[in-house]
């Protein structure tokens, strides 16, 4: 008989940045060698108001296990109000997902500023042991897209 | 009632004031009402319906038909004057060229809720003090009157005309409904209940797109679902979670712009009830950002397209309710 | 198809010391597209520039991902090398493998896996990206500058000087800012309005600035080259035009009991007021929380005294719009409130002073007329004790973090100039550390040691409590001598932390530039962009910045100058090519787009369309101004039917990287 | 240096030392600076220099009157107080001689002296 190796779950996190603010901020946590899992993957957009809740979905559809969104802090929004259309859109979307049932500590916004280095990686740290307790996406997942 | 319409229609076809009317009328049962265009005074004689089944919003059309030559007749009721007065807002219609008569709305009936009592071969119903009446082939039965209601008409927002050119009947006002009943009983059971809730629902959607082309909110020159350049288009579900998606997809998109005119559960062959989706965005708006009714006029700033600097954090759908 | 050239960066050891490059550059070459995947030791140097060069020359390349440091770093250049050989600089995509990977991981296995998902999701970006055209923009010939301090006045007089026209917005009926009151600069101890002043004349009689005092900022809208600036000028009551300065009015005003701000509260003006004799504008200013007349209409003698009638009680706020090709700003800093501090007895004993409240006391123009007094019962003092780090260097929760990096050399300064002046005085200085680079800097404390026989001792004042003889008890720690001191001063400095203005986190959130968690503003590259916010057309001058003296802040002024100026010789700006446009097949022209935009920079057209039943049809549509548009995608998402898009982050390309992860 | 020491006082304090800049201030503070033979800046000295057992066995630790002047004017909240504590823990916890035994205590005793005083002497003092 064979033994399948216990190994521990590794979620995989998406996590969308807003050039100006937590991009910078995530490239200052590397700067200044601030440990985060390597199960989140930055995807660049211009502003958090860049993220059209189809990408969100998308990544859960495709096996994402857990997807946060980072823009400046309201009111420090490089386009001035982006981040606060954000809010509003992602507010509802997560009211929506957990509506449905889905687990709400598999999305999150968190408003990083560019000099946040440290938070940023406290987020992400803090998110990915969220996400790690949860477990794999089932409810969002797409089976077709199933790694193999 | 279907007299004085039939009548007015015939009379602003006469003087010219429309060219055309938008109506009803009868399609193979008696309760199969659809809405129609007429041109003559003898079409509308000949099979002009106004009654009891007869529920469909004929705002949508209005879209197309409105940017045709000529004015057109269209007999709105008071949740249909939402539907316009937000596709109005958006510019998707011309108001100029409809004219626009309020008549009064519902209670509607469902037809499918008077078969499920095994009454079939009906030929017409009438509400007899709560008793509902109905003629068949097969003689007359009897059943109570709110249980054959349409479910969009069980918990009515308003009987208020939000916009006409003339009234036929009185207007009424906007009621104090409660259609947030059962959204708020999903919202205290626990995740894994709702999850499963919505997995049986949406599990039976067959794609039919029926609640997408019905949907007055709904007159993109290109649905997302047809663009094969969207990322999301598809025809028909393959998996789980493309119900989900779509449903999601749909509901979030006339965020801030649905009326809640209730179509989209109408005409489901399915009997989901998807309003309960748009229902949820409502009752969110309402609670985060303040009262908010889509339709109700043509100038507020949708609640999606619009912000204040000390709104909630998403982080709010977190930290409240049942887990 | 697409020949796609992927470039793997080692940056020596900084990636290849925890991302196995070889590995990322082979497994990268087997994705679809790609036609060649090198490693290289520095992509950025020259030769690593020649080697994307060369391969989109010889493999006649249609796109090309850099796997390297942040693209907030080099995506610049890489496109420039792209475009140097002859690939639109659009079709080159940046895999961050640095300072979003090799430097937060330390399992070299995971790294490098991760480094791999990262180019992927690049290369399948880059599938998709198309050549983008930059557009241009005009730029408006004229510059603010944002506070009227020395940075102020030397950003504006330089580029005056360049012939550009310049307006300088202060908040004070003056400009000259903290400057102005300072006695003497160190090290050199020359007077500072010696050679405050004169700069001051200079700004107000060049006919390129124009002064706009007791003036702020309310609204910015715009972008670099094209700003648009509404600033309110508060109502003096006295117009400037008219008033000559003659000062009749301040002479006769019965409202003399008004503190004096520029004197630090240390003495009275009156409720019309000009802030000091070198005043520029020197104008006039009355204080509607004192003047009687217009608190209850009683009273008008200034109105009566004035020759020229420049007093004006029904004087309202004045809003003007001005456009601006580029902003210097230049708020500066002040002294930190010290009501934290209780150990000091700032608020319970008036012979406890702030640095700068010292300042004004020694001055010839204070309210002592330049002789040093005890401001409780106006004696001379004769024992001095100097608190160092007063609210600087602190944990977050205590004051400031950061040194305020004047204090030390201003502290020498002022125990320097009490010891020549009152040698019959001793003067103690409590130091953590004297931190004093800067050119003659260590030799200008040390003078005070050696030549001035300041006793400087290493430890820190831990209580001070005045006592009911007029002395005042220092208990401080000697660490040296390992012993706790008691020090009967008469007088107690205490050197306050500095901090920016408060009007600068407002500002900040109006030009959109970044502020440090200080409300610093922050530069667009800590090194090699000093004087740049990361906000195009936005320059920093002096110390809204960070903490400065003056020959620095002068420095930072007329740096910012420079880059401003360089803007402002250009006649048109290359614009930012990354912006919205909208598909009109699909437009429903709703307006929801126009709804979202910070810019305004969508409008709608009717247009007559064919349609697939050969038909025409007149449809609203959607338009965006690419001059205008800074592509942040808010019009994106707000679009329901999805025919509005950004170029170079259009849906198609994030879902592709959203794919490219999630495989 | 006593490695383990320095830990469990690291530990009990709850304290970084390292945060420490070596300002004084909480030595120019303390009101029983006379009484003590190290001083509060250096007891946070010495423990990070792992220094534990010479504080330990030293008088100091029972000067501080834990009023926590120290903690509430160190700019970079280190809290000596607590670092003081902690020693006094560690050396309340090691086997040995009483820094106090009970027969001492009458001659101390006094009108004044507030019973809360001899309840708190006896906690602090046991060893």
């Amino acid at each position: 008989m064979q033994v399948k190796e216990n190994k521990e779950f590794e979620p995989l996190i998406v996590a969308f940045c807003c050039n100006w603010c937590s991009y910078a901020g995530a490239d200052l946590s590397g700067t200044n060698r601030l440990n985060y899992p390597t199960n989140v993957k930055i995807i660049r957009v211009p502003c958090s108001c860049r993220v059209n809740p189809m990408f969100i979905l998308r990544a859960f559809q495709r096996g994402a296990d857990g997807v946060i969104l980072c823009g400046c802090h309201p009111g420090d929004c490089h386009y001035t109000s982006g981040n606060y259309f954000t809010r509003r859109r992602m507010t509802l979307l997560f009211s929506m997902l957990d509506f449905l049932g889905i687990e709400r500590d598999r999305t999150r916004v968190e408003w990083v500023s560019a000099a946040e280095g440290a938070k940023f990686a406290a987020t992400m740290n803090e998110f990915t042991e969220a996400v790690k307790k949860l477990g794999p996406n089932r409810r969002l997942e797409d089976l077709r897209c199933r790694k193999q | 009632m279907q007299e004085a319409m039939i009548n007015r229609a015939k009379q602003l076809l006469a003087d010219g004031t429309v060219n055309r009317v938008i109506g009803w009328k009868r399609g193979e049962f008696v309760y199969d009402v659809t809405p129609a265009i007429f041109e003559t005074a003898e079409e509308i004689d000949a099979e002009f319906v106004y009654d009891d089944f007869t529920a469909a919003n004929v705002s949508k059309y209005l879209v197309k038909e409105s940017k045709k030559d000529g004015k057109i007749l269209a007999f709105l009721k008071p949740c249909d004057t939402y539907s316009f007065n937000q596709l109005t807002k958006e510019h998707r219609v011309v108001r100029d060229n409809v004219y626009i008569i309020g008549i009064p709305g519902g209670p509607k009936l469902d037809a499918e809720k008077i078969k499920a009592k095994g009454i079939t071969g009906i030929l017409g119903a009438k509400n007899d003090n709560g008793t509902l009446v109905i003629d068949t082939l097969y003689g007359e039965e009897k059943m109570p009157y709110y249980e054959a209601l349409s479910t969009k008409c069980e918990s009515c927002k308003s009987k208020k005309h939000v916009v006409y050119d003339e009234l036929i009947g009185e207007d009424g006002d906007i009621l104090e409904s409660n259609r947030f009943d059962m959204v708020e009983k999903l919202e205290n059971m626990s995740a894994q209940e709702r999850y499963d809730f919505w997995r049986e629902q949406l599990s039976k959607c067959i794609r039919c797109n029926a609640c997408r082309n019905v949907c007055p909110a709904c007159t993109c020159e290109k649905c997302v679902f047809d663009n094969p350049n969207s990322g999301v288009e598809n025809k028909a579900p393959a998996d789980s979670f493309e119900e989900n998606m779509f449903h999601i997809i749909r509901a979030f998109h006339v965020a801030g712009r649905c009326t809640d005119c209730g179509e989209c559960s109408r005409v489901c062959p399915q009997n989901i009830p998807l309003h309960l989706l748009n229902r949820k965005f409502i009752k969110d708006i309402n609670s985060l950002y303040g009262n908010y009714q889509a339709g109700e006029d043509t100038t507020s700033r949708a609640p999606l397209n619009d912000y204040k600097t000390d709104d909630c954090e998403a982080s709010i759908v977190h930290e409240r309710g049942v887990e | 198809m697409q020949r796609i050239g992927v470039f793997v960066c080692h940056c020596g050891t900084n990636i290849a010391a925890t991302v196995d490059v070889k590995t990322v550059a082979e497994t990268l070459g087997h994705e679809p597209g790609v036609v060649i995947s090198q490693d290289y030791q520095y992509m950025c140097s020259e030769s690593g520039q020649n080697l994307v060069k060369n391969a989109i020359k010889e493999h006649n390349l249609t796109g090309v991902v850099i796997c390297s440091c942040s693209p907030r770093m080099h995506e610049n250049t890489f496109r420039k090398a792209a475009a140097a050989a002859g690939l639109n600089p659009y079709l080159v995509e940046i895999a961050n493998i640095r300072e979003q990977c090799s430097w937060i991981h330390k399992d070299i296995a995971t790294a490098t896996d991760k480094a791999i998902i990262l180019g992927k999701a690049a290369v399948a970006k880059v599938h998709l990206n198309a050549p983008l055209t930059a557009g241009e923009s005009p730029v408006a010939k004229r510059a603010l500058v944002i506070g009227g301090g020395i940075a102020g006045i030397q950003t504006a007089l330089d580029i005056a000087e360049a012939g550009f026209d310049v307006d300088i917005v202060e908040k004070q009926p003056t400009i000259g800012g903290k400057m102005a009151q300072i006695d003497k600069t160190f090290p050199t101890l020359d007077c500072a309005a010696c050679i405050l002043t004169p700069k001051m004349v200079e700004a107000s009689q060049n006919e390129h600035i124009t002064i706009h005092s007791f003036s702020e900022v309310t609204d910015v809208k715009g972008f670099v080259g094209n700003f648009t600036v509404t600033i309110k000028k508060k109502a003096r009551y006295v117009d400037e035009t008219k008033c000559t300065g003659c000062g009749l009015c301040t002479e006769k005003c019965p409202m003399k009991k008004v503190p004096n701000e520029f004197n630090m509260g240390l003495d009275n003006r009156t409720a019309v007021y000009i802030p000091f004799a070198q005043a520029v504008p020197k104008v006039a200013t009355i204080d509607p929380n004192y003047c009687m007349m217009l608190k209850n209409g009683k009273c008008g003698v200034c109105s009566k005294v004035c020759s020229v009638g420049a007093i004006d009680y029904k004087q309202q706020d004045r809003f003007i719009e001005q456009k601006y090709g580029a902003i210097v700003v230049a708020t500066g800093f002040n002294p930190i409130k010290l009501d934290k501090y209780d150990e000091f007895a700032y608020n319970q004993c008036p012979d406890v002073v702030t640095s700068l409240e010292l300042e004004r006391l020694m001055n010839a123009a204070g309210p002592n007329g330049g002789t040093l007094l005890r401001p409780s019962d106006k004696t001379h003092p004769h024992k001095i004790v100097f608190v160092q780090c007063v609210g600087s260097r602190c944990d977050d929760s205590k004051g400031k973090p950061y040194c305020s990096k004047i204090c030390c050399m201003y502290t020498a300064k002022h125990a320097m100039l009490i010891r020549e002046k009152y040698p019959d005085t001793e003067v103690y200085v409590f130091y953590i550390d004297v931190r004093t680079p800067g050119k003659n800097f260590d030799e200008f404390y040390r003078r005070a040691v050696e030549q001035y026989n300041v006793h400087y001792i290493k430890g820190m004042v831990g209580k001070v409590t005045p006592r009911s003889d007029g002395k005042i008890d220092v208990q401080a720690s000697d660490l040296l001598a390992n012993e706790q001191l008691h020090i009967d001063a008469d007088m107690v400095v205490l050197a306050a932390a500095i901090e920016p203005d408060k009007t600068a986190r407002p500002l900040a959130t109006m030009l959109t530039t970044q502020m440090d968690t200080n409300d610093f503003f922050t530069e667009a590259h800590p090194k090699l962009r000093p004087v740049e916010s990361a906000t195009a057309g936005i320059f920093l001058s002096g110390a809204c910045q960070g903490p400065k003296d003056i020959p620095e802040t002068v420095a930072q002024a007329s740096a910012a100058a420079a880059k401003a100026i360089g803007l402002l010789v250009k006649n048109s700006i290359t614009c930012n090519p990354c912006v919205a446009h909208s598909d009109e097949l699909m437009c429903n022209g709703c307006s929801s787009c126009e709804k979202v935009c910070p810019y305004g920079a969508i409008t709608y057209e009717d247009k007559e369309f064919r349609m697939p039943d050969r038909t025409t049809a007149i449809r609203r549509v959607a338009s965006v101004n690419p001059a205008v548009c800074q592509g942040c995608g808010a019009c994106t998402v707000a679009c329901p039917s999805g025919a509005m898009d950004l170029n170079g982050f259009s849906n198609s390309q994030i879902m592709a990287e959203v794919d490219a992860i999630c495989k | 240096m006593n490695k383990n020491l320095k830990e469990q006082v690291l530990r009990s304090s709850g304290v970084n030392v390292l945060k420490c800049m070596r300002c004084g201030k909480c030595s120019g503070t303390c009101p029983s600076y006379d009484e003590m033979e190290y001083h509060p800046h250096q007891f946070v000295y010495m423990v990070e220099r792992g220094d534990i057992e010479t504080l330990m066995n030293s008088k100091s630790i029972y000067k501080c009157l834990t009023c926590f002047a120290c903690v509430d004017r160190c700019p970079r909240n280190v809290e000596p107080a607590k670092v003081v504590e902690a020693v006094r823990l560690a050396a309340v916890r090691q086997q040995g001689n009483n820094h106090m035994n009970p027969n001492q205590i009458p001659e101390m005793l006094d009108d004044d002296l507030p019973q809360q005083a001899i309840v708190t002497a006896f906690r602090k003092y046991i060893k």
